[in-house]
């Protein structure tokens, strides 16, 4: 399906974080090669969105490391995952209330944005000439997502679809070379899941975006990802192409609820 | 009603961004700057001067630091008060001390200092939020009240402990009488309120509004809470420090701690959240408010009292002030949550669907 | 619905903006306009309205008595709540009123402040009595301010004589130790310098204990104090702060007879609820303590109380802060009687000459007496140069119940001492402002 | 690109282009709303592409001669490859961009076409879905790219590769452009446009850059228009009104077009650009008119007595004061009140506070919808005309507006009435013939060298044309009298409820009718009257709906007293349908037009029940969905009896 | 070594004085999540109306006894604080149910100065007195050990063990009813208490009700040292510090944290103090606070702000 993958741009060693008592995960390793579609899925409570705090830094694993393009991070904190080109979308909406969608996305562009605080106030040159170019560059993702009719709108109005692209959008501004994606999908009807596909792909093929991906929903995960890891009660039960994970006993068993 | 937007489209994103894209608003503002520089000015009567345009010139511009802390960046302070007291005695120390300083420079220097003990009182706020900060910034306030009663050094050692200035002037323009003090301020409000807004709508604008609605969101993005927040307290104090120096020099001419207690404090975070947080002119309307109302009630009382044939003493006016004060505030806050912007904004936009319902 | 609201709120500012606009008096003024700035309200109210009140009555007095030679006097009250920029609000709003204010009396160190700047420019005086600037007594650079009847400076000498005194003499003042509790203000730290220098003079020792305003909360203060243990404590408060001391002093167990205070912390208002918990406290007095039989009060009972025209309640009349008002309001009075003797009688005068009146007052006792003021006061003589025109002082205490002259002597600031201390600060003042002190001569005009 | 200094006469669309490219080089000629703001393009921009194009073309092998299709929505760069096409001589060939792809299998064959420009990857796909079947199509160019990167046919381009390769070609054939627009004739065929025929298959018209230019002229002159006027393009590029509009009299005079970003931000697009010249089918007005009605039923008290009160006075004297005929003083100033309270700001609202002139046309406009209009100050008026006559033969001059008839021969233009009263034309704008159809020519047009327009008409006594009906649906009734279904139908559709109705009566004793009810409108009304319905099927069938459209054909049929000739076509009984005529089951044109045979032959059981006197008639009918699916919807439908008013004694 | 003791439990004296003020504000937070500035004022109006109340009554019904009086007085004021609390409920907080934290803290402020008002409108402006028989005279004790003896004031003693009686009613009630723990539930959410059933506004009457005699009571305390005075509002001021250290939300960590503080700011004054000019009592207390924040950000007692991404 995806042509270039190229080599591994992101490995996770024996990664384990708890929370006091809690054990959220237990002792996981596996890799994302770069231009790779890469799902993450498992029950509820599995540890999936733990996994994806600790690669952007939210979550700081007990032991483990995070090698990021051979550079290796014990403790890696949310502003060096965004300067190192990792976004993320959240699972329920991270967005800023107070803002329309232009201003929510060129808050993404923050970290490209050179111009220091004098300039802005005086709306001086190069800061004026700056916030033109990246007005133009999140037009061009506006569009890529075709959500120009709600470009001014605050984006507390929105419905849930809307804001789920949004959030999507905000995470492409930033140009990134890692995205991961909290079950991009939940609570989305049939058409929209089938819009939010398209995109994923279309971001995957068109910008070559390594993606990281959260997801329920069998279907859409063994349809358009290249390889899947299979996490259960904090522990990894599976990784491979979707296939291999479809056929293998554990996983399938973790599924059907066998009683452990 | 009054807008006819047809064949107002923008051809490019410098046009689109500009503060006030429709033409219509465009003039309204024009004519509100024509009266206020040159129709005041000629009209207006000495009292008006001194007792209501220039504490509201100079408050509002206090308003509006107050409100890029609050309303912008989501930091509630209450220390606003002892932000004016440095920006006052930092700029009379500089006109003092330093002979030939121009008035400007003084004031703006008092300012910068006013800046930099803002973002050391702002440093509790990266690990202390909400109502917990709030309180935190008081102890600034008391600590800035001692320092200037105490500390004589601060007081150019006057035994009384109250400092006056006198004779300003800027390159020639004697600062003495009501009008020139009344332009002199309001050329600074101008400037700062343009500043201001350009900030809000540019990339430090944006991530202070991202720190205040999700700070966790925001710091995955790429924002540094760190650097956010103190550059919110130091913008925020050097436009409360500038206005406590105009506050000092132009205003009072002579003035001692008591000028920026507390209670300068409540009142300023008063005309932000009644103005409305989160927008320049917020600040403004909530500064309109809070100094007019007074005068008005201690004014019109009397007289209305007068209509009804009872007469109300000075001590009763004063009570009936604080609360009608009191009552009006809560109104508000029911009425309209986002304060007096919003009603302003939303009036606005029935105007522009005009006679379509909004 | 958008148009009715909109002129709704278009009729409601331009009403509030009309009743704005000050009412311009048009017509020559014929009355004396007397602006009384006063707070009825706030931490310092209990204290602030008895004076208001004593102050108008004696205006009320003196029309009742058919005005200054037939010159009826005007008056109009404006709320300050002993805030400055209130203060400073309604001295704009007054000062141009009813044909121009004739002497501004502010009751508050802070705004004198403020007023000292303006006043020169809209040329009305300022009549502190009692209070306001100590080297505002040197009338050559501070024309238009007139400390009358004494100042804090003064009072800090007469206190230190009377400790002497009970001591048996200045000799034994040396390695006494003396407390000054004061209200952290202005106000408060006015007599620090001369206390400092007496301190010095006599070898005694001054311990200084700021209280913040209100001045509510002095446990700390008064535990240093019984750590300490000074000899004497100067108390020099304002509004609460004075009876919360008494009240700590009493619970601190320290003697309220080696207590005293300023003349503005030695009113009823200050002991009256501490009652047996201050026996024994005394405090200054200006010249005047509670009168309750002087005749001018039998006067204003009978000439305006009868009328049913008293500003206060009856039991006020008399009192020490009640009394205070009164004859703050005298000085101004006889200030523009002075004026008319020159400027014409039956006529009203203006703020510059009520300035030259003010500083040609010669109230000798046969005059004073006349006037009601018999064993209330002693003569007052002000010149070019001495705007405080006297300064005797009498000691009162606090017998449980009311205030009395325990001892008929009367004390007498230590001018030599005082003179070159007001000249040099005065003289920095000058220097600073830039002016140019006035010379003799000049006052003649 | 090439300098145009040949002094022939600018009679073509390629030379009118370059002769602006020159004169007006900076100004903007074209501008789309792109990327959040309004891209655009400058008449020297438009010339320099459209030869890159041109060369690109004849790189590919396009002769003179050659038809090329364009499907998609209005894009300056499709009105770019008319120019260019029309450069090489060859002919532009605009279809419908919403039509199926076997609906257009029939014009891409009949058209012979091997050259096709689209817009996107959605038209790319209908094209190559019916490829096999077009053995001539060898070269698909695309404007937009999005999606396309993976479509790497042989035949398939982008429009940019295809300039590349025409500047190449430029610079290697320098005058070749020029020879190639020299060589233009005005008699050449500028475009093709194919007619959506009610009877039989679509036919091309094929229509000379004479005839456009002569009709562009006319149109300009006779509006004083200029080259600063602004229209908003968002009309199907193939209906003959936007290619006079968007295309003919934009070349001629010079102005700009603006295309808007989508087809649902038309609305804003349009507040935003504000048009100083706009055209728009009766059915918009309609809608606009219909929406400005349900908004103000919300409005708050005060805002709807001031609407009402000023409506009135509009009504009273507002196309007067358009007309600048005499108006009493008092109603001149209310009318001024009312134009600063609510009409201002309405047009404000709606967009058209910019309009210098309006253009209706494609359909008979309501007498109170164009009175509306023109009462609020829009300068509307009314077109007739047929695509083979390049849109418009008659022009109604200011100040003689009148509501029910279109206007006096345009400049030029002869119009005569046949005997059968149907109306003839003869003028320079009439359609040089169908492609590939010489009979269907021949049959168009007759003898004299008139065209047989095939609408029934006559002219009043101010020399004004007056449409009754198409010639061939005017039948007469069984007593002899004149039946006009189209003239009945449009008086029950100026009714908001009312958004379609077919008339049946010809050879028979009574008229009778459908109706589809405006499930907008309609749907507003009953909600403000609580009246709970599911769906089109359920509202249509309450028993208040069938009161309220009883009413409005009780007006109708007041109105149609006052006619004289048609007196007798009064309805007598009606039903209202179960589900709305649709283009996509072939019940309408894809202009909205009934094709009344097919749908008197598809509820055949309905007309029988009217005709029976039958009280209710059960019908079930297929329906095909938005996405292709078939699905039966079903229902017992009412049939009602109507008063009529006396007829004027006058048995025909 | 006498006078630091001595200082010692001076400072703890103030401290619980602090704590009674500060256990309005943690009342009214814990149970309706509103930080309420109007405290101050509460205490001054229920001080106000106890003091004149227990001044015209005798004059009214002729009572004789001070005692009767004072109880009358205290029952009076009392009914007027349930009256306030309902005025309150009534008039503003129904319109503000779950308004962000900003809008009701200023909300709490325009009630104060309402009460401010209309306290010293109704009451007047002078300096009144609450004679409730506390012992003014100090009482030394341990004079064996140390010459002069502990100076220990018999009213701050036994204002300190109403409070401390006031703070163990106060617990009990919030962990043991079913009202209390009704009050949790509404503060953890306006919306989601209300959606079980609990009658948001008769709650809210409830709370202020309490916070309202919480208020009599320090105002009664505060009103017989002091005398009563409009300068009682500042005394809220000095509750702030007790509360932000205490943690807003724990009626233990109002008491504690108003000893920690009472101790901190008389130390300071007094040993501290005259090394840099005295007076620095205030901003000490809200230094030392500030300090404990720094290291727990939710005051002592505080639950954990934990906020999940």
């Amino acid at each position: 399906m995806n042509h270039q993958i190229g080599d591994v741009i992101l490995d996770l060693k024996n990664v384990s974080l708890a929370f006091g008592g809690v054990k959220a995960l237990t002792d996981i390793s596996f890799d994302v090669r770069e231009h790779e579609i890469r799902a993450i899925i498992g029950p509820n409570g599995a540890g999936k969105s733990s996994m994806l705090n600790v690669i952007n830094g939210v979550y700081r694993p007990q032991q483990g490391e995070i090698i990021l393009r051979g550079e290796h991070f014990a403790r890696m904190n949310p502003y060096k995952a965004a300067k190192a080109g990792i976004s993320r979308t959240f699972q329920n909406i991270a967005l800023f209330k107070g803002m329309n969608v232009i201003d929510n996305m060129m808050t993404g562009r923050n970290l490209k944005i050179r111009s220091n605080l004098i300039q802005q106030a005086f709306w001086w040159g190069p800061a004026r000439r700056e916030e033109l170019a990246h007005r133009a560059k999140v037009e061009e993702v506006i569009d890529f997502l075709e959500i120009q009719h709600i470009r001014k709108t605050p984006v507390g109005r929105l419905p849930y679809g809307l804001q789920k692209r949004v959030d999507l959008g905000r995470a492409l501004a930033m140009e990134p070379s890692i995205l991961l994606l909290d079950e991009p999908m939940a609570g989305m009807n049939v058409e929209e899941k089938q819009d939010m596909c398209r995109f994923i792909l279309d971001i995957n093929d068109q910008f070559g975006t390594t993606i990281v991906l959260i997801e329920h929903d069998m279907a859409v995960v063994m349809d358009i990802s290249d390889r899947v890891v299979v996490l259960d009660y904090g522990k990894k039960i599976g990784d491979g192409n979707p296939d291999e994970v479809r056929a293998s006993p554990e996983v399938i068993s973790a599924y059907l609820g066998v009683s452990h | 009603m009054l807008y006819r937007e047809n064949g107002q489209f923008k051809t490019t994103y410098a046009a689109d961004q500009q503060i006030f894209p429709i033409a219509q608003d465009r003039w309204t503002i024009l004519g509100i700057l024509l009266i206020a520089f040159i129709a005041i000015p000629l009209l207006v009567d000495e009292y008006l001067f001194r007792a209501i345009l220039i504490p509201f010139l100079i408050l509002s511009l206090a308003a509006i630091g107050v409100n890029i802390l609050v309303g912008y960046c989501g930091q509630i302070t209450l220390g606003a008060g002892a932000f004016m007291a440095v920006g006052a005695y930092a700029a009379y120390n500089f006109h003092i001390r330093i002979e030939g300083l121009p008035l400007l420079v003084s004031i703006l220097l008092g300012g910068l200092t006013s800046a930099l003990v803002g973002i050391v009182f702002g440093i509790p706020s990266l690990r202390v939020r909400g109502l917990y900060l709030a309180v935190a910034t008081l102890a600034a306030q008391f600590f800035t009240d001692w320092v200037f009663l105490r500390i004589p050094w601060f007081t150019d050692n006057s035994s009384s402990g109250s400092v006056s200035v006198s004779n300003l002037q800027v390159m020639g323009w004697q600062i003495d009488n009501p009008v020139s003090k009344y332009l002199f301020c309001l050329i600074f409000l101008t400037i700062f309120a343009l500043l201001a807004k350009n900030m809000t709508r540019c990339a430090i604008g944006r991530q202070w509004m991202a720190i205040r609605d999700m700070d966790v969101a925001a710091e995955v993005i790429g924002i540094r809470p760190l650097f956010a927040k103190l550059s919110a307290f130091a913008v925020s104090s050097f436009f409360v420090g500038t206005a406590g120096a105009l506050w000092g020099f132009i205003h009072l001419a002579s003035w001692e701690p008591a000028a920026f207690s507390v209670d300068r404090s409540f009142q300023l975070l008063f005309m932000v959240i009644i103005g409305g947080l989160g927008t320049i002119m917020g600040s403004l309307f909530g500064a309109a408010f809070i100094v007019v109302l007074p005068i008005v009630l201690n004014q019109f009382l009397p007289a209305l009292g007068g209509v009804f044939g009872i007469k109300i003493s000075t001590a009763g006016v004063s009570h009936a002030e604080l609360i009608i004060f009191g009552g009006l505030i809560v109104f508000f806050l029911i009425k309209e949550p986002h304060g007096i912007a919003r009603l302003w904004s939303t009036g606005k936009e029935k105007l522009r669907l005009w006679p379509f319902p909004h | 619905m958008n148009i009715r609201k909109l002129a709704l709120s278009a009729s409601l500012c331009t009403l509030a903006l009309t009743s704005l606009a000050p009412t311009q008096a048009s017509a020559a003024a014929k009355d004396q306009y007397f602006p009384v700035l006063v707070y009825r309200t706030g931490a310092y109210a209990a204290n602030g309205a008895p004076w208001a009140n004593g102050y108008i009555d004696y205006l009320k007095l003196v029309n009742a008595r058919g005005g200054i030679n037939g010159v009826k006097i005007i008056f109009e009250e404006c709320e300050t709540g002993y805030a400055t920029d209130r203060g400073v609000e309604c001295y704009e709003r007054l000062k141009g009123k009813n044909g121009g204010a004739t002497v501004f009396q502010p009751l508050s160190t802070g705004v004198t402040f403020a007023l000292t700047e303006k006043a020169p420019v809209d040329k009305i005086p300022l009549i502190t009595a009692g209070y306001g600037r100590s080297e505002s007594q040197n009338g050559a650079v501070f024309t238009w301010n007139f400390p009358l009847l004494g100042t804090y400076w003064v009072g800090a000498d007469v206190a230190i004589q009377y400790f002497a005194k009970k001591l048996g003499g200045v000799a034994n003042l040396k390695g006494k130790k003396i407390a000054l509790v004061y209200h952290d203000s202005p106000y408060g730290k006015e007599p620090i310098p001369v206390l400092e220098e007496l301190g010095k003079k006599y070898g005694f020792d001054v311990q200084l204990l700021p209280v913040a305003h209100p001045g509510v909360e002095q446990k700390a203060t008064w535990l240093q104090i019984r750590q300490h243990r000074p000899d004497y404590v100067l108390l020099w408060g304002w509004g609460v702060m004075n009876s919360t001391a008494l009240r700590e002093a009493q619970s601190t167990g320290y003697p309220r007879d080696k207590m005293m205070g300023i003349w503005w912390a030695g009113a009823e208002p200050d002991v009256k609820d501490v009652a047996e918990g201050a026996k024994g406290y005394s405090a200054l007095a200006l010249q005047h303590g509670a009168e309750p039989d002087a005749k001018v009060v039998k006067d204003i009972l009978s000439m305006v109380y009868a009328k049913g025209q008293g500003t206060g309640s009856k039991e006020e009349v008399g009192q020490v802060l009640y009394m205070r008002g009164l004859l703050s309001s005298m000085l101004g009075v006889e200030g523009v009687r002075k004026a008319q003797e020159r400027f014409g009688k039956g006529k009203v005068m203006t703020g510059e000459q009520v300035r030259w009146g003010l500083e040609n007052l010669n109230l000798d006792q046969k005059t004073l007496d006349a006037m009601g003021f018999a064993g209330v006061m002693r003569p007052v003589q002000t010149s070019c140069l001495d705007h405080m025109g006297s300064s005797w002082v009498r000691i009162e205490t606090w017998n449980g119940n009311k205030w009395e002259f325990s001892t008929p002597d009367w004390y007498q600031a230590d001018e030599k001492f005082l003179r070159p201390m007001v000249m040099l600060a005065s003289g920095k003042y000058a220097e600073e402002k830039k002016l140019k002190p006035r010379t003799p001569e000049e006052c003649k005009l | 690109m090439p300098e145009m200094a040949s002094s022939r006469a600018m009679d073509t669309f390629p030379r009118l282009l370059f002769h602006h490219a020159q004169v007006r080089g900076s100004k903007t000629a074209m501008r789309e709303k792109d990327l959040g703001i309004w891209q655009s393009w400058s008449w020297r921009d438009v010339a320099e592409q459209v030869g890159a194009l041109a060369c690109g073309l004849a790189q590919m092998g396009f002769k003179r001669g050659d038809n090329l299709a364009i499907i998609g929505d209005n894009r300056p760069r499709l009105y770019m490859t008319m120019a260019a096409v029309q450069c090489l001589g060859g002919v532009p060939v605009p279809l419908y961009q919403d039509a199926v792809a076997y609906e257009m299998l029939f014009v891409l064959q009949d058209a012979g076409i091997r050259f096709a420009l689209v817009e996107d990857q959605e038209q790319v796909d209908k094209l190559l879905e019916i490829k096999e079947q077009l053995p001539l199509l060898d070269l698909i160019a695309y404007d937009d790219p999005r999606g396309m990167r993976h479509y790497n046919q042989p035949s398939i381009h982008s429009i940019e590769e295809l300039m590349a390769m025409g500047r190449i070609h430029h610079q290697n054939h320098p005058d070749f452009l020029n020879d190639e627009v020299a060589q233009g004739d005005s008699d050449d065929i500028s475009v093709m446009l194919y007619t959506s025929g009610t009877t039989g298959k679509p036919k091309g018209v094929c229509l000379t850059h004479n005839a456009f230019i002569s009709a562009a002229r006319g149109g300009i002159g006779f509006d004083h228009l200029t080259a600063d006027e602004d229209i908003l393009s968002y009309l199907p590029m193939a209906w003959v009104g936007d290619h006079l509009f968007s295309y003919a009299q934009a070349m001629y005079a010079g102005f700009t077009i603006n295309c808007p970003e989508s087809g649902d931000t038309v609305m804003t697009d349009l507040r935003e650009i504000g048009p100083t010249y706009y055209f728009a089918p009766p059915r918009i007005f309609e809608n606009l008119l219909t929406q400005v009605m349900i908004r103000m039923e919300d409005a708050s008290i005060i805002k709807q007595k001031l609407f009402h009160f000023f409506m009135k006075v509009a009504r009273r004297c507002g196309s007067d004061v358009l007309d600048g005929k005499p108006v009493p003083a008092g109603d001149r100033l209310l009318y001024a009140l009312g134009n600063i309270l609510i009409f201002a700001p309405l047009k404000n609202v709606l967009g058209l506070s910019r309009v210098r002139v309006a253009y209706t046309a494609g359909a008979a406009i309501g007498p109170d919808l164009f009175r509306f209009y023109r009462s609020i100050g829009i300068n509307l008026k009314q077109l007739y005309g047929q695509t083979e006559t390049c849109a418009y033969v008659c022009l109604q001059p200011d100040g003689e507006i009148k509501f029910d008839s279109v206007g006096k021969p345009a400049p030029g233009v002869e119009v005569k009435i046949a005997d059968n009263s149907e109306i003839l034309v003869k003028g320079p704008m009439v359609l040089k013939e169908y492609y590939k159809r010489p009979d269907a020519t021949a049959e168009a047009i007759n003898a004299e060298g008139y065209f047989m327009t095939g609408d029934a008409g006559l002219i009043d006594d101010e020399g004004h044309l007056k449409i009754i009906d198409r010639a061939k649906d005017v039948g007469k009734l069984a007593n002899g009298a004149m039946y006009a279904p189209n003239f009945i139908e449009n008086k029950l559709k100026f009714f908001q409820h009312i958004k379609e109705a077919v008339v049946f009566g010809d050879q028979r004793e009574m008229v009778c009718a459908f109706i589809n009810i405006d499930i907008g409108a309609v749907g507003n009304w009953a909600e403000r009257r609580g009246i709970a319905y599911s769906g089109y099927t359920d509202l249509a069938a309450k028993t208040e709906v069938y009161q309220l459209i009883q009413d409005c054909i009780e007006q109708v049929n007041g109105d149609l007293m006052t006619e004289g000739a048609l007196a007798d076509s009064q309805i007598h009984r009606f039903l209202i349908l179960h589900k709305e005529l649709d283009p996509d089951d072939d019940e309408l044109t894809r202009t909205r037009k009934v094709r009344r045979d097919f749908v008197a032959e598809k509820y055949a059981v309905l007309i029988s029940a009217l005709y029976g006197g039958k009280s209710s008639q059960f019908i079930e009918t297929a329906v095909k969905f938005e996405d292709g699916r078939q699905g039966k919807v079903a229902a017992d439908l009412h049939i009602r009896d109507l008063k009529t008013f006396g007829s004027a004694g006058r048995a025909a | 070594m006498g006078f630091f003791l001595e200082t010692l439990i001076g400072g703890l004296m103030a401290g619980m004085l602090y704590s009674l003020v500060a256990l309005g504000f943690v009342l009214i937070y814990k149970a309706s999540g509103v930080f309420n500035f109007a405290q101050g004022s509460m205490v001054l109006f229920a001080a106000l109306a106890m003091a004149r109340f227990a001044e015209w009554l005798p004059h009214w019904l002729g009572l004789d006894s001070l005692w009767l009086a004072n109880t009358i007085a205290f029952v009076i004021a009392g009914a007027l604080m349930f009256v306030v609390a309902w005025l309150i409920e009534r008039l503003v907080l129904r319109y503000l149910v779950n308004q962000e934290g900003a809008t009701l803290l200023m909300a709490t402020l325009g009630i104060a100065y309402v009460l401010e008002g209309i306290g010293t409108s109704l009451f007047g402006n002078n300096i009144y007195s609450i004679d409730v028989g506390m012992p003014k005279e100090p009482v030394f004790i341990l004079d064996g050990l140390f010459e002069g003896g502990l100076l220990i004031n018999k009213e701050d003693f036994i204002a300190a063990l109403i409070a401390a009686l006031l703070v163990g009613l106060l617990a009990l009630f919030f962990q043991k009813t079913t009202t209390g723990r009704a009050l949790r539930a509404v503060a953890d959410d306006h919306q989601a208490a209300q959606s079980i059933g609990i009658p948001l506004n008769r709650i809210w009457v409830i709370i202020w009700f309490v916070a309202g005699l919480v208020a009599l009571v320090a105002g009664v305390i505060w009103g017989s040292k002091l005398g009563v005075q409009f300068s009682l509002v500042t005394v809220a001021l000095r509750g702030l510090p007790v509360v932000i250290l205490g943690g807003l939300t724990s009626i233990p960590g109002a008491i504690i944290g108003g000893l920690i503080i009472g101790v901190g700011e008389k130390l300071s004054e007094v040993y501290l103090g005259p090394m840099i000019g005295g007076g620095i009592e205030i901003w000490f207390a809200y230094q030392l606070a500030l300090v404990f924040l720094l290291f727990r950000p939710q005051g002592l007692f505080g639950e954990k702000i934990i906020d999940r991404v």
